[in-house]
């Protein structure tokens, strides 16, 4: 089954739509859900042009797509555990929230906290992902869990902040304190990236390019081949006891 | 005038002798009254059980470290979020819910009085804030005075009295309720990062030890005639070994008063602890519900443990430090000036876990081994132990052998060796739950008097209907309809309005808040002490006149004098 | 008549003994304020009632026809934003709060732009504190870091640290050492006893530094950290592990750097593992009188310090999605209540260029640089001075502010409870 | 020349806060402190308007030397100057870099505008009662 949802020009077009509601499973029972713009809670045929071909039994055979002016459409595919979300142009934040299974791709740049908190399936993302990719909530919840986020632009802050299982891979370069407070799982910057693994306590974090403002607390242990990589790694963070990995093709510090 | 009358109510009422009758209550303007005309409203409570709203004499509700507890929490606050609905205000949290969140999950399980298990002296006005938007209970504030400089140093000179005068002008003037001494002597010792070990080791500078300030306190207590005794968390809270410390500590205290305990020693499951260490960590509550036993001055809380995720919060700063040394999770304190301190971590109790498995177990011995239930009560040190919801599940572990068994089953399995708790064939009844959720807890707060805890006519209108024929249930066997009753009441009466019905609250209502205002002679009024004058003046950061707390900080002033012998 | 212990609204010190003279319903003289303080209860030039703007200038208009408007803009709203107070008393916070449940509104107040970096922080590592007492009775170690307060907080030296007399302390000036640490030599850092320069953006790397040098590992850290010496790290190290009470007072010049709140949790961090040697607390020096008010009020009626959305009727928290600089500069509100703050002042002007385009309603004494963007401002009491309630100190304590003199205006709990009702009773229709 | 902008609390800011309409805040908010060799490099005097261009725009202060401020940075007090060139991105924390921004500074003949005009260039309308 196909749904396509074509967003319809709006005139608040500044207000951001909630739209949870977009998961995969809900579809196999019709297309009469709601979703929200601001305080006002609207059916998904006020917001969308909605089509549906063929049928499907379950999630995993639903395929939703998104058309139009979708930066400012958030949470959608939140819990989602199985079928697939493809987004055509951008999307607003907390994409993919806790998902758990399936397949969420994004073809323009997704906004802040794609994957937040996301424990299975995959995201990918064409374009840029904004600050807190894969990240956790506040209050220094553990971020992604497992799964896997494919960035292939550039990302912004805190990506994968908290992370504790899974892989996120950037094949741009990603902004400043990636990996922070990790605990688990896996980080690849293929470009620059700016203080990684700030206070992290287990886990891998390789950066390809430059470790900008390195932080003075991760103690050099050699050089490893990785990926056709040469890099140097460390240990750290020992100012948290760290037991995590980094390694970097070359660092700056800010001394 | 408004006039209620609730018909076929099946009651139990302890502190009036009633145990299991069918009978009328007619409300009457918010009392409970002989008789109300025919206009009355009528409820039919059907054969219902009925019982005196519920008390809970000691929980964390409002104030500064409740607050902190809340504002550290954002992951805590994600359950248990509802929108506003009607008159009712939106809500958010679990373990620490906004102070609507608690007023409502306490009236849906028919709470109707409260007590704030610790207030410290200066950021008082702060609970008394919170009282206000806490709208379905009456509240009261114990109120800190371990660490209290001027009360040191009249213990360190032997003047009781003096100990007394600063205690009544402090009450009154924080719009205390009662005297809470948390880990005494060790507040201080933690603003030098350090701690007493037990209850002759001396505060440092001050030259006291926690024996002398627990001793002359409760003396002071009885000087002033206040309704409530002095309520004690012992030093060495939650280290194994402790209950030493705790008997040692109930030892030192005479019986003074007729018509109720002397000291009040709160979630003493936290104080029952055997084992030199947590690798030999085991059950002591046999040794500490023998000593109750013998001795009527004492009445104690349980301070029940369930598993799950909380919130621990305590004046007792370091033994906050130390649980943030185990877990390594995020840690908060707050010590307060002259007066005391708070301490505030997250944790997670598990099944799986031999230590938590065993506290679990200590906390129902403690209830089922005491023989009188009017001197154990039911708590949880909410959030401590657990958050309150989790009452009608103790509840439902104190009324069955069977239901404790099953769960028994699922704990940590060398727990079997290092508890009694198997062994314990004892089912509560309902007049004992009775006691331990209402009755016991009025009378250990000397409020009975002020028509609380019972339905006899001239009691404030608080009462609990749960949806429950108790000849038609059989709490050993059917536990989880015993859970499911007290989870939920069919009404919740406060003051004689209807304010919650099967689990809806109805109202947006407005508490009463009770305190204390001591009568002492001219010379120990100590706002007229020169010395105490200069030395708040001196050390305190707030002036003197800028301290007390204003009546415009009580929705409902329920003021409660008293003709202290001094 | 002279009103003795009157409650400074000014900064988060709320220095509680000042005397302020009035006479005819003027303030004439203070005592016991610093400059910034007396300024404030000498102000003059109140907006004289309220305004409404129409085209291209201004109207007066009734106080009933302003709580209207208001009410109607709120009611009508898709998203509105309920923004500052910090500038209020916590009595007039809690009917805020009341309002933004019911109109299904965010509600946020001026720490998103001051220390709700450092809130961030706490939520992750907690925070171990204490009230300004004990600092001033038993501190022999203080450190201002990133903070400023000869020029911010003008009397904390004076009533707590540098020059505070303390129980615990036979000479507290000498025998109390006080460490500035800035990318700034501050008029604060003049009078300290250990100056640590660090390099712009450098302050978290200098406090992972300590850390690793508290713990004993200081063979790993580089000769240099953002401009510190090894040596330099080393000494405060020492001097923090020596001391008896140490205590941390940091500012904005944390918050506002690059990686925010990351600075404060690594600061907390410290503080904690400087505790399992001796006594330290950490504290931030709170800017606005009342702005600590506001995350307490907002904690115990939402379960949240600040940032709430209550579009979707429960409170969803999210600073950076939730706070009012990203919504403005997002436009993803659709009408602003401003209360208690000065949004346009403080504000980077993307910001403003949106409020130019929604309606704005503002509750303040004076005329700011926020009025320029309102369809209606509304003039209202100032607290401690003319109208009175609660405030929180910076470190937690409450003080009722009193009212020195009587005046005509309301104050912003009358006001907002007037459009609360007005509200509630359009809602029930 | 490039230079690292901070913004942050002066007294003489806090004294004047509470009457943003008046000459005082104006020239207060919009002063420039920076370090005499900067100074010296620019060709600048004590006062002289500088034309400050930042991520978001540019705005005429008045640079004034300071011996606080290191070569190569620069300090604004708080308020409608500094925040007409300042960026809005919080970076998702809620906070803009008000103590991190890249600014490029030059001599200028023009005079620093009013609160009043800042203001009305963005949208609003002045207030002058």
């Amino acid at each position: 089954m196909k749904v396509t949802l074509a967003m319809k020009p709006a005139a608040r077009s500044f207000i951001p739509i909630e739209a949870e509601s977009i998961v995969p499973k809900n579809f196999l029972d019709g297309t009469d859900l709601l979703v929200w713009r601001g305080n006002r809670e609207l059916r998904l045929d006020e917001v969308f042009s909605v089509s549906v071909e063929g049928d499907a039994d379950r999630a995993e055979d639903v395929e939703v797509v998104l058309s139009g002016e979708t930066s400012r459409l958030k949470r959608v595919g939140e819990y989602m555990d199985g079928g697939r979300i493809t987004i055509l142009g951008n999307i607003g934040m907390h994409c993919g929230n806790f998902m758990s299974g399936g397949t969420i791709e994004v073809h323009g740049n997704a906004d802040g906290w794609l994957g937040r908190e996301m424990a299975g399936g995959t995201i990918v993302c064409r374009g840029d992902a904004a600050d807190y990719c894969a990240s956790g909530y506040r209050g220094g919840r553990k971020g992604m869990t497992g799964g896997t986020v494919e960035v292939f632009g550039r990302a912004g802050d805190f990506l994968a902040e908290s992370i504790a299982g899974g892989t996120v891979t950037v094949h741009g370069n990603a902004g400043d304190m990636a990996g922070a407070e990790m605990r688990g799982g896996t980080l690849v910057v293929h470009g620059d990236c700016r203080r990684p693994g700030a206070n992290m306590k287990e886990g891998s974090c390789y950066v390809y390019g430059t470790a900008q403002g390195m932080l003075p607390t991760f103690r050099k242990i050699g050089t490893v081949q990785h990926e056709g990589h040469t890099l140097i790694r460390f240990a750290g963070d020992i100012a948290n006891r760290g037991k995590g990995n980094l390694f970097v093709k070359d660092y700056e510090y800010l001394d | 005038m408004t006039e209620l009358l609730v018909k076929n109510a099946y009651v139990i009422d302890p502190l009036r002798g009633i145990n299991a009758e069918t009978m009328d209550i007619a409300i009457l303007d918010g009392k409970i009254v002989e008789e109300v005309s025919d206009a009355a409203e009528v409820i039919d409570a059907r054969g219902m059980l009925t019982l005196p709203g519920g008390v809970d004499s000691h929980t964390h509700i409002c104030g500064t470290k409740v607050n902190f507890g809340r504002y550290m929490s954002p992951e805590d606050m994600r359950a248990g979020r509802t929108p506003r609905q009607g008159p009712l205000h939106a809500t958010s949290g679990y373990s620490v819910p906004t102070t609507y969140g608690n007023s409502y999950r306490y009236s849906v399980m028919g709470y109707t009085t409260l007590l704030e298990g610790a207030m410290a002296p200066l950021e008082a006005r702060h609970t008394h804030e919170e009282f206000i938007y806490t709208p379905l209970q009456d509240t009261m504030a114990n109120t800190l005075f371990d660490g209290n400089w001027a009360i040191m140093e009249a213990i360190r000179d032997g003047d009781v009295k003096r100990v007394a005068a600063i205690i009544g002008w402090t009450l009154r003037a924080v719009k205390g309720f009662a005297i809470k001494l948390t880990n005494p002597g060790g507040t201080e010792a933690w603003q030098w990062g350090k701690n007493v070990s037990c209850i002759r080791d001396p505060v440092p500078y001050f030259e006291v030890t926690p024996a002398e300030i627990i001793r002359s306190i409760v003396e002071a207590n009885e000087l002033l005639g206040l309704p409530h005794s002095v309520h004690l968390h012992c030093n060495n809270l939650g280290t194994p070994g402790n209950y030493s410390c705790t008997l040692g500590s109930l030892g030192l205290i005479p019986d003074l008063n007729k018509k109720r305990q002397t000291l009040y020693a709160t979630h003493v499951q936290f104080h029952a602890y055997g084992g030199s260490d947590w690798k030999d960590f085991c059950s002591k509550s046999e040794p500490i519900a023998r000593f109750v036993d013998m001795r009527p001055q004492i009445v104690m809380d349980m301070g029940q443990v369930m598993f799950g995720r909380t919130t621990t919060m305590t004046a007792d700063g370091p033994m906050e430090f130390n649980l943030y040394r185990l877990h390594h999770e995020k840690w908060s304190n707050h010590d307060v000036e002259l007066e005391t301190g708070s301490g505030i971590i997250p944790v997670i109790y598990r099944r799986k876990n031999l230590v938590n498995s065993i506290m679990w177990a200590i906390g129902l011995e403690l209830a089922l081994l005491t023989k009188s239930p009017w001197q154990c009560l039911l708590t949880t040190d909410n959030p401590n132990g657990a958050p309150f919801v989790k009452y009608p599940e103790i509840i439902g572990l104190l009324m069955s052998k069977k239901y404790r068994d099953a769960e028994f089953a699922t704990i940590h399995p060398d727990t079997e060796a290092r508890v009694p708790l198997p062994a314990i064939e004892r089912e509560l009844d309902w007049y004992e739950i009775a006691v331990m959720t209402r009755a016991g807890q009025a009378k250990a707060l000397g409020i009975q008097d002020l028509g609380k805890g019972h339905l006899g006519p001239g009691a404030d209108a608080d009462v609990a209907i749960y949806p429950l024929k108790i000849g038609e249930v059989d709490p050993s066997v059917d536990y989880q309809k015993v859970i499911d009753a007290f989870s939920r009441t069919e009404y919740t009466i406060k003051r004689g309005t209807v304010v919650a019905r099967r689990g809806e609250c109805l109202v947006d209502g407005s508490n009463a808040t009770f305190w204390v205002r001591p009568k002492v002679s001219e010379a120990y009024d100590m706002g007229k002490d020169p010395d105490f004058i200069e030395k708040f003046d001196r050390y305190y950061t707030v002036r003197m006149r800028n301290y007390p707390v204003q009546e415009e900080y009580l929705n409902r002033n329920r003021c409660i004098e008293t003709e202290a012998r001094i | 008549m002279i009103v003795k212990d009157a409650v400074c609204p000014f900064c988060g010190c709320l220095c509680d003994d000042i005397e302020v003279e009035v006479e005819d319903d003027r303030v004439v003289a203070v005592t016991n304020a610093c400059e910034l303080g007396t300024t404030k209860f000498m102000g003059e030039k109140r907006m004289k009632n309220p305004i409404l703007r129409d085209g291209d200038r201004w109207r007066d208009i009734t106080y009933d026809e302003a709580v209207q408007y208001a009410a109607d803009m709120l009611l009508s709203a898709e998203r509105p934003l309920l923004y500052g107070w910090s500038g209020t008393h916590g009595e007039a916070q809690c009917v805020g709060v009341h309002m933004a449940e019911l109109v299904r509104g965010v509600i946020d107040n001026t720490s998103s732009v001051c220390h709700g970096p450092s809130i961030l922080a706490i939520q992750e590592v907690g925070h171990p504190g204490c009230t300004l007492g004990v600092v001033k009775n038993r501190a022999d170690l203080v450190i201002y870091w990133g903070s400023n307060p000869i020029d911010a907080h003008p009397r904390h030296l004076s009533r707590y640290t540098r020059y505070a007399e303390g129980f615990f302390l036979e000479n507290a000036f000498r025998d109390r050492k006080v460490i500035v640490v800035d990318i700034r030599k501050t008029e604060t850092a003049n009078i300290a006893d250990e100056f640590v320069r660090i390099k712009p953006g450098g302050d978290y790397a200098v406090l992972s530094a300590l850390r690793a040098i508290v713990q004993g590992k200081t063979d790993t850290i580089p000769r240099t950290v953002a401009g510190v010496t090894r040596e330099q790290l080393v000494r405060v190290a020492n001097l923090c592990k020596n001391a008896k009470f140490g205590a941390v007072y940091f500012g904005l010049g944390l918050t506002m750097t690059r990686g925010k709140y990351k600075n404060i949790r690594n600061a907390i961090e410290l503080v904690s593992e400087l505790s399992r040697h001796t006594k330290f607390t950490i504290s931030a020096m709170r800017g606005h009188y009342n702005v600590y008010g506001s995350n307490e009020v907002n904690t115990w009626m939402t379960g949240y310090p600040f940032g709430i959305d209550y579009s979707r009727g429960i409170a969803f928290y999210n600073p950076g999605e939730t706070t009012a600089v990203d919504i403005l500069a997002r436009k993803e509100c659709d009408a602003a209540l401003i209360v208690g703050s000065d949004p346009a002042a403080h504000f980077p002007r993307k910001c403003l260029e949106h409020l130019a385009d929604i309606p704005v309603v503002q509750l303040d004494p004076y005329p700011n640089a926020t009025t320029a963007f309102c369809n209606v401002q509304i003039p209202v009491a100032v607290t401690g001075i003319d109208a009175e309630g609660t405030a929180y100190r910076m470190d937690g304590v409450p003080i009722r502010t009193r009212k020195v003199l009587s005046t005509d205006y309301l104050s912003d709990r009358e006001v907002l409870s007037r459009m609360c009702a007005l509200m509630q009773e359009a809602l029930e229709r | 020349m490039t230079f690292l902008m901070i913004t942050g609390r002066t007294v003489n800011q806090g004294v004047t806060v509470e009457n943003k309409t008046s000459a005082e805040y104006a020239a207060e908010t919009s002063t420039c402190f920076m370090h005499e060799f900067d100074m010296l490099e620019l060709g600048l005097d004590d006062g002289d308007t500088i034309r400050v261009t930042g991520p978001c725009g540019e705005v005429v202060m008045r640079a004034s030397a300071s011996v606080e401020v290191e070569t190569g940075t620069v300090f604004v007090p708080y308020g409608p100057y500094a925040n007409h060139i300042v960026a809005a991105g919080t970076r998702s924390t809620g906070m803009p870099d008000f103590k991190s921004h890249e600014v490029e500074i030059e001599p200028t003949d023009e005079e620093p505008k009013t609160v009043h005009e800042l203001m009305e260039d963005l949208g609003g309308l002045a207030y002058d009662r």
